[in-house]
């Protein structure tokens, strides 16, 4: 078989994986387009009879969209800049080295990681209201979430910088360099697939956050989008359309641009690259 | 300086907290109030979280079978004497049910702040395709079983029947008036009625005469299977009026709750909030200024927010819609039978233990009367 | 001459193996210090203990009079071209090479005015903002060499710098580098195996084997004085042929066990009948004339290098000689070989210790 | 002064500052919830005092009472189905996707980036995408199910007690396997090439230098990626709320569900706090292996 | 004798880079060609485009009669030594090397006593336990090398298999690499920079450079016959000195450019005024003895290597000669150096192609 003949049927075979994989996303979008209960129609139906674009005019103006996506990108960005300022450094040392202290690390890391989230923010929203805490809410949230997502953070990087030669550290010591030099100048960049990939994740993950923002933010001008969301999905809702449509709105910014970052991330400078 | 006073409820935009609010607010008299709106899933929690705290809130809407609970251990203000002393809020001028749910130890803690309840809705065209009587809607608990037979229709994707057997509070909210109907009371759960009742359940949906998906989908989700005429009939509240005015292309009826035979006694579920002060609150006289004013205004809530106000005294004026003052006749007749859950401050528990027995009768795992034995003795043991 | 690097007692240990054995050197200022000795000796470890990459496990490390067993790498200003090159995978060929200028806050037209010179001694010019997956062997060892070289540190450790280069580059660089050591006045320590590199450049050679320090001097004097058995078999290339012998019963010969019974007047003073080993260097080897004494053998191979021809006798031990001619000899033909007594090394067959004067 | 400085720019006080922070921020603000936690198991908790760490002890008296209720053990044993279910699923296809993408076709990177979306889309709006698609009656897994005409009746995934675990256990795969897929993809593109190259000479075909090279030489990665897989599988919870409630009749539920249940729907928080301890067993297992399998990796 | 391996008119791209061109080589079965050429010329892309690493960009490669430009590497059955190693390091040294074994589905005892074996001969059977990071530089390539060979492919491609290793190592591997060469009756492809190892070792010779190969052939005929000035410089260490020179009128003798005004009478068919290069080997210039004419030059260096001498000389171009013996020559004095005609190589100024009688 030649090689474009490979590159077309891998091609066709991929793009029939990702229909069926995108297919709850297919969903949100037709149903952000449909409308009343033509989501409960039977057969179902896979193309909105008429499609209602100016839904999303009116739920971005009425749901006070850009308020609640402003303060989810806040809390996002807070919590993974905390988790890679502190996580990354953390994963390096806990690569670095290979004794009972970084097992007990692991181990450790791994255990606080346990309890979900909606049983931890009764201890947190309880300690928080001791130190005061909860009078700056978001930030309260970016703790929370830092809290949480951190061990996650760690042991993915930690997988990653175990790639990077430690002769290569070794370089750029003799070569004049501090530990700390050495470490952004070449450690650091070169498990930059990994951190990147996993800062991704993890942002992603608190522009979603839920549990923690919606106990912890009172103030609705404080709230992120995914307290909004939730705000009009109660038990009795029928406005599937327009909580769809305010999904999309959510999540697809944020799918372009990590399809994009991802594309240069994880092709990017690999095959290789290091030795 | 203005007194600040707050406010959760889990009202949306579109019904009566944040509008009564502003509303209030704009009287600037001295009183302002800051609302948080909560999800339904976290308002005890939220609020026991913040009462712990010593963060919670001076007013909060309950759901009325989780008021016993905060009552009992008074967390929430005594509102006796201050309602003794009212103008606005007299006892007598409420529904019997809902004032009976936020009342603990023969002491108000609270005052209904709308009430609901449920009834059985119809497919007028069904019936009339199926060759029954479209103004006569069943009666009984056998004639309901065979009405739904009847219009059950598979090769149409036709259920006779929908409702809520749900492994939560719906699902006690649906079968606790079907045990009530029957003579039970949520303290003597397997009696023989509401093992009756039970077994009709589990006849339903053994003959797939309702959707399996009965035990997992809220009473929400089922009424839209009605809507979308996928159900002959549903038993739902008066919150689906709205949306079936608008989804339902079909003509529909509404009727009270069958009985298990002719002549029995009428039962029927209570929902809805009551409204409450926490104890911990530093302005118990303004807050309930606040309820006070709630409470003035519950002549005109189905009006303008389409919630049934728990009061007696008010007649609910005509809509101008015929379907659905019919419907609404229906539910304020249905209303006079509503009882509420509980009040236990142990509800929760209670209620989990129906729900277990419920699904354990509807998917096999255990007879009814098994089932109901087990949660009897369950609550028996909560109750202590 | 004051001491540059100075190690007194050093020990290192890989978990339960034991890489250096009681290390004692010390290297003058401005010294060029080739270490040499089997792989896995531990040459590496010793430089990578200079450069501070290991931590030595016990004993002293002194730079320029100053204790360094705990100074950090960067503190030690010395450059070191390792033996895997340890190329920066991210950086151009350019980048790599001006990194430690970089870091050192050398501004960047200076930095690069530096990295054209380095690459231009290196042949490396052409290739400056290539990556070092897009370089081939040689060109990858050269870059780690030039990165070297491009700093002036007070020490250079060098870890077989060009062992991918052909001949005539490795010529070349051998050159470059040692004027460039002259014109710094840098220490270097530089471990290699190619003997003429270690003969030609070093003024003090040390032999290491499983991490002890076997001898140590100036170059010629380790060729033609080595302090054992291990020393003279492991310099000089085709390396010295050792036979076995006997001292005679007046103790004034050797007899030596090979075919024709040679024997060796000798002019050391050792009790009869002690057993001995007799090593000669192959380019003292050669074919008796006519009629002058010497031992025949069978010859087993005969190889050319074009220059040279190495010779390989059919006995045991197996002696080796070369010819600087192209010779006709055959497989299998006898020849007599001899060779002067002055030539010949003698060392106790049993601590296989150099046997002689005291010097 | 100076030499506590040094030593953070070039010696061990760099390794210690770097983990010493972290682990204190960690310690902060998830160790003591998880002590808090461990304390509510032995102790009675109610609304009024979950706001003191001193409350009434109650010995083991809730691991008792767990253990009695007749649920506990078929709960626990969902648990087990639920997580190793979904971990397997979404581990395998997650690395059959992440080798596919891997062979580097034009459009891969496009593509595997689009997989993403189960991860960006909120859990409210997954659950109820599922939820539909899930339903017995008009899902849409079904009408695909039937017109391809795999099944004849419907399945009712939600409902039917023999389903509704795996219906669940469907929806987490999906939503785990594009993390699995990501980080597998990171962890395939650090392998040296030359790696392969040599098993391609010493006669490896495809199949064996997946065995031999690849799956050993990803296993920091494998194994920091099942670790949380496991983690994330215990704390799923949206798709529980959203899909079965956890029933019918349990049928579905699984220990994180009904400690949350137990905690804030019959507010026993003294229970649902046992339960999470028992979870801890769980993962406390899990970390044991994960730090274990670190001892095997190899290090660039 | 079969072609083993055949190669016609292959070119090979790196992007815009031209890496090989026009290669056309044939190798018969048995036979051990050396591959040698400067660093980066190319053979180690050659190398992998036998193996199959790199897909040639044109061109046919058979192997054993069949094409295989498109063959995947595991089914042409050849044994390869990376010049980076490439060891597997999860897999501890006898895994590594018994890896090729086990794929094969050799048995469990089998491979570890082939494992045991190759080790013996590669001295790693101390270290058959260890981890290729703990290994020092020499072992890993050894590690590499056995890798290789303890498999019996077709065909074997070496890539600087040896350069980190002491010559005494170095020796003994040359002879065992050649002996498992002939017992296997397999071909040999060895790419290497030491010029012994190229001599002695290979039956054929293929110089290359840029990509091109310069001239192939038997190991002493390229050493005295090289078709050009680079293979002529490239082979032999210390390389061939180049004299610029010019053909009298008369057209009978060259004029070298050297003090002294030394000519040598040619038997070439050259035009007058002719610019020529006249190569002469170190080891055929020698000191002239009294009376004897020559040209008179200043010594610039002296280096011992032990068994020899490099002199250079201070002239333009430098002229090196090797002495074998230790030589009293100072730095600054002036000798007379002389070569007898017979072994002068003549090549054109301008092409640099060597001028002769056809051969
Ligand atoms: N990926 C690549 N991209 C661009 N150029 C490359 C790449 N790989 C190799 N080259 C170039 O191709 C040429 C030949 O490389 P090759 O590795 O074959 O050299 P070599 O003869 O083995 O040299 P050495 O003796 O130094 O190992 C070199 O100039 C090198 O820079
Ligand atoms: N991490 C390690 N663990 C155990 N042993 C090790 C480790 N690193 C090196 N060694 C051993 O220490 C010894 C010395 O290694 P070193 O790298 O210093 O050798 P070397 O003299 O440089 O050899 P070569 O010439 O082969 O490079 C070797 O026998 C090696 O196997
Ligand atoms: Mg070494
Ligand atoms: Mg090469």
């Amino acid at each position: 078989m030649s090689e474009t003949a490979r590159n077309r049927l891998m091609l066709a075979i991929a793009l029939i994986m990702a229909a069926i994989y995108l297919f709850p996303l297919y969903w949100m979008y037709v149903t952000s387009l449909k409308s009343g209960s033509e989501m409960f129609a039977n057969p179902p139906s896979f193309w909105p009879s008429s499609a209602q674009w100016q839904t999303f005019a009116f739920v971005w103006e009425s749901r006070n969209m850009s308020r609640y996506l402003w303060n989810s990108t806040v809390i996002a960005f807070g919590s993974v800049a905390l988790i890679a300022v502190l996580g990354t450094g953390c994963a390096y040392v806990l690569a670095r080295y290979r004794n009972v202290w970084v097992d007990v690390g692991l181990f450790l890391i791994l255990m606080l990681q346990v309890l979900p989230a909606s049983l931890m923010v009764t201890p947190i929203f309880v300690g928080f209201t001791q130190v005061g805490l909860l009078d700056y809410p978001r930030l309260a949230v970016i703790l929370a979430i830092a809290a949480k997502s951190m061990p996650f953070f760690m042991v993915l990087v930690r997988a990653t910088f175990m790639a990077v030669p430690m002769e290569l550290e070794e370089a750029a010591l003799v070569d004049g360099n501090s530990r700390v030099g050495a470490f952004f100048n070449i450690v650091l960049p070169l498990a930059r697939n990994g951190i990147l990939v996993s800062a991704i994740l993890i942002f992603m993950q608190a522009f979603g956050e839920f549990v923690y923002s919606k106990s912890m933010i009172q103030d609705v001008s404080l709230q992120p989008a995914s307290v909004g969301l939730n705000s009009f999905m109660g038990p009795n809702t029928s406005e599937w359309n327009n909580i769809m449509a305010y999904a999309t709105m959510y999540v697809t910014p944020i799918l372009a641009i990590f399809v994009l970052l991802q594309r240069r991330i994880v092709s990017g400078l690999t095959s290789g690259a290091l030795k | 300086e203005d007194v600040k006073l707050t406010l959760w409820s889990l009202d949306r935009d579109i019904q009566p907290a944040p509008n009564l609010i502003k509303e209030f607010n704009a009287q600037k008299n001295g009183i302002q109030i800051e609302y948080r709106q909560i999800q339904f899933d976290d308002v005890v929690s939220e609020a026991m979280r913040a009462y712990s705290t010593g963060k919670a809130p001076d007013i909060i809407a309950i759901d009325n079978p989780n008021h016993a609970m905060f009552a009992s251990r008074k967390a929430f203000l005594d509102l006796t004497a201050m309602i003794k002393t009212s103008t606005v809020i007299k006892p007598e001028n409420y529904f019997p049910g809902p004032l009976k749910s936020a009342t603990w130890g023969e002491k108000y803690y609270g005052v209904p702040k709308a009430t609901n309840t449920i009834a059985l809705y119809y497919n007028k065209d069904l019936f009339k395709a199926a060759g029954l009587d479209p103004n006569k809607p069943p009666q009984t608990w056998d004639e309901l079983v065979e009405t739904a037979r009847k219009l059950n229709d598979p090769s149409k994707n036709v259920y006779g029947i929908a409702f809520c057997a749900k492994a939560n509070e719906e699902g006690t909210f649906q079968f606790l008036p079907w045990a009530q109907m029957g003579g039970s009371t949520y303290k003597t759960i397997n009696g023989e009625g509401a093992v009756r009742a039970l077994s009709v359940w589990k006849q339903l949906m053994d003959d797939k005469l309702t959707s399996p998906d009965t035990l997992t989908r809220s009473q929400w989700d089922s009424t839209a299977t009605f809507n979308a005429g996928n159900a002959a009939m549903v038993i739902s509240g008066p919150w689906e009026i709205d949306r079936m005015l608008t989804d339902a292309k079909f003509e529909w009826g509404t009727a009270l709750l069958p009985v298990p035979q002719e002549g029995a006694q009428r039962s029927s579920a209570m929902g809805d909030y009551n409204w409450a002060i926490f104890s911990n609150s530093k302005h118990p006289e303004e807050a309930f200024k606040a309820l006070e004013f709630f409470a003035s205004k519950d002549a005109t809530m189905y009006k303008d927010f389409g919630q049934l106000p728990a009061r007696a005294d008010l007649p609910v004026p005509p809509t101008g819609n015929a379907v659905k003052d019919a419907a609404l006749a229906t539910f304020l007749e249905q209303m006079k039978y509503a009882q509420p859950r509980g009040p236990s401050p142990e509800w929760p528990k209670i209620s989990k233990a129906i729900q277990d027995a419920i699904q354990a009768a509807l998917t096999g795992q255990m007879e009814p009367k098994a089932a109901l034995d087990q949660a009897a003795a369950k609550i028996k043991s909560i109750e202590g | 001459m004051t001491q540059q690097i100075e190690l007194s007692g050093v020990n290192k240990y890989y978990g339960a193996y034991h890489a250096l054995r009681d290390i004692n050197l010390s290297i003058p200022k401005g010294a060029f210090v080739a270490l040499v000795g089997p792989s896995g000796c531990g040459k590496s470890t010793l430089l990578r203990s200079l450069a501070g990459l290991e931590t030595i496990s016990s004993g002293d490390l002194v730079i320029a009079g100053e204790r360094m067993n705990d100074m950090p790498p960067r503190k030690r200003d010395l450059a070191m071209v390792f033996q895997s090159y340890a190329l920066y995978p991210h950086m151009t060929v350019e980048q790599n090479l001006t990194y430690s200028l970089r870091i050192k806050g050398v501004k960047k037209a200076e930095a690069k005015k530096a990295a054209d010179e380095v690459a231009a001694i290196t042949g490396l010019s052409d290739l400056l903002h290539r990556y070092p997956r897009e370089l081939s062997g040689g060109q990858r060892q050269r870059v780690a060499m030039s990165r070297a070289i491009i700093r002036h540190p007070k020490a250079f450790l060098f870890d077989e710098p060009l062992s991918n280069l052909d001949a005539a580059l490795r010529v070349h660089m051998r050159k470059e580098i040692r004027a460039l050591h002259d014109r710094l006045g840098a220490t270097s320590v530089y471990v290699t195996h190619d003997q003429v590199e270690a003969m030609t450049m070093a003024d003090h050679v040390v032999i290491m084997r499983s991490g002890v320090i076997e001898q140590q001097g100036r170059p010629l004097d380790l060729y033609d004085r080595p302090a054992n058995r291990f020393v003279a078999g492991f310099i000089g290339s085709p390396a010295m042929n050792f036979i076995p012998g006997k001292v005679t019963r007046n103790g004034r010969e050797i007899v030596l066990d090979l075919p024709g019974s040679h024997s060796l007047a000798i002019d050391l003073d050792l009790p009869p009948d002690h057993a001995v080993l007799v090593g000669i260097r192959p380019e003292h080897v050669r074919i008796a004339t006519q009629g002058e004494r010497g031992f025949d053998v069978p010859i087993a191979a005969v190889e050319f290098t074009g220059a040279s021809t190495f010779v390989t006798t059919d006995t045991m031990p197996e002696i080796v000689f070369v010819l600087n001619e192209r010779s006709s000899l055959k497989i299998g033909e006898t020849i007599r070989l001899t060779f002067a007594p002055e030539n010949v090394h003698v060392f106790d067959a049993k601590t296989e210790q150099r046997l002689g004067l005291k010097d | 002064m100076r030499r506590i400085f040094a030593s953070v720019r070039d010696g061990r006080g760099f390794d210690i500052v770097l983990v010493g922070v972290p682990f204190a921020f960690l310690f902060a603000l998830a160790g003591l919830p998880l002590i808090y936690n461990i304390l509510m198991s032995f102790q009675e908790v109610d609304m009024f005092s979950l706001g003191s760490f001193i409350r009434p002890f109650v010995g083991i008296d809730n691991y008792v009472a767990l253990f009695k209720q007749p649920e506990t053990w078929p709960i626990l044993t969902n648990t087990l189905i639920f997580v190793v279910g979904s971990i397997g699923g979404q581990f395998l296809i997650g690395f059959g996707l992440a080798l596919f993408f891997w062979t580097n076709f034009p459009g891969a990177s496009w593509l595997r980036g689009l997989f993403l979306v189960s991860w960006v889309m909120p859990g409210l709006v997954v659950g109820a995408i599922w939820n539909w698609i899930l339903s017995g009656d008009f899902g849409v897994l079904n009408f695909f199910l039937r017109e391809s005409g795999l099944i004849t009746a419907n399945i009712f995934w939600r409902s039917d007690p023999s389903f509704s675990l795996w219906a669940v256990v469907i929806a987490n795969v999906w939503l785990g396997t594009s993390f699995n897929m990501i980080l597998l993809s990171v962890g395939l593109s650090d392998i040296p090439g030359d790696l392969y190259e040599a098993a391609d000479m010493d006669g490896a075909n495809a199949w064996q230098r997946f065995w031999t090279i690849t799956l050993p030489m990803m296993r920091s990665t494998i194994g920091a990626i099942i670790a949380l897989g496991l983690i994330f599988t215990l704390q799923q919870f949206d798709l529980f709320a959203a899909i079965t409630d956890g029933g019918p009749n349990n049928s579905s539920n699984v220990a994180q569900y009904w400690a949350w249940d137990l905690s804030f729907r019959q507010y026993d928080f003294g229970r649902g706090a046992t339960i999470s301890v028992i979870m801890t067993v769980f993962v406390m297992f899990a970390a044991a292996v994960y730090v274990r399998s670190t001892r095997h990796e190899v290090r660039g």
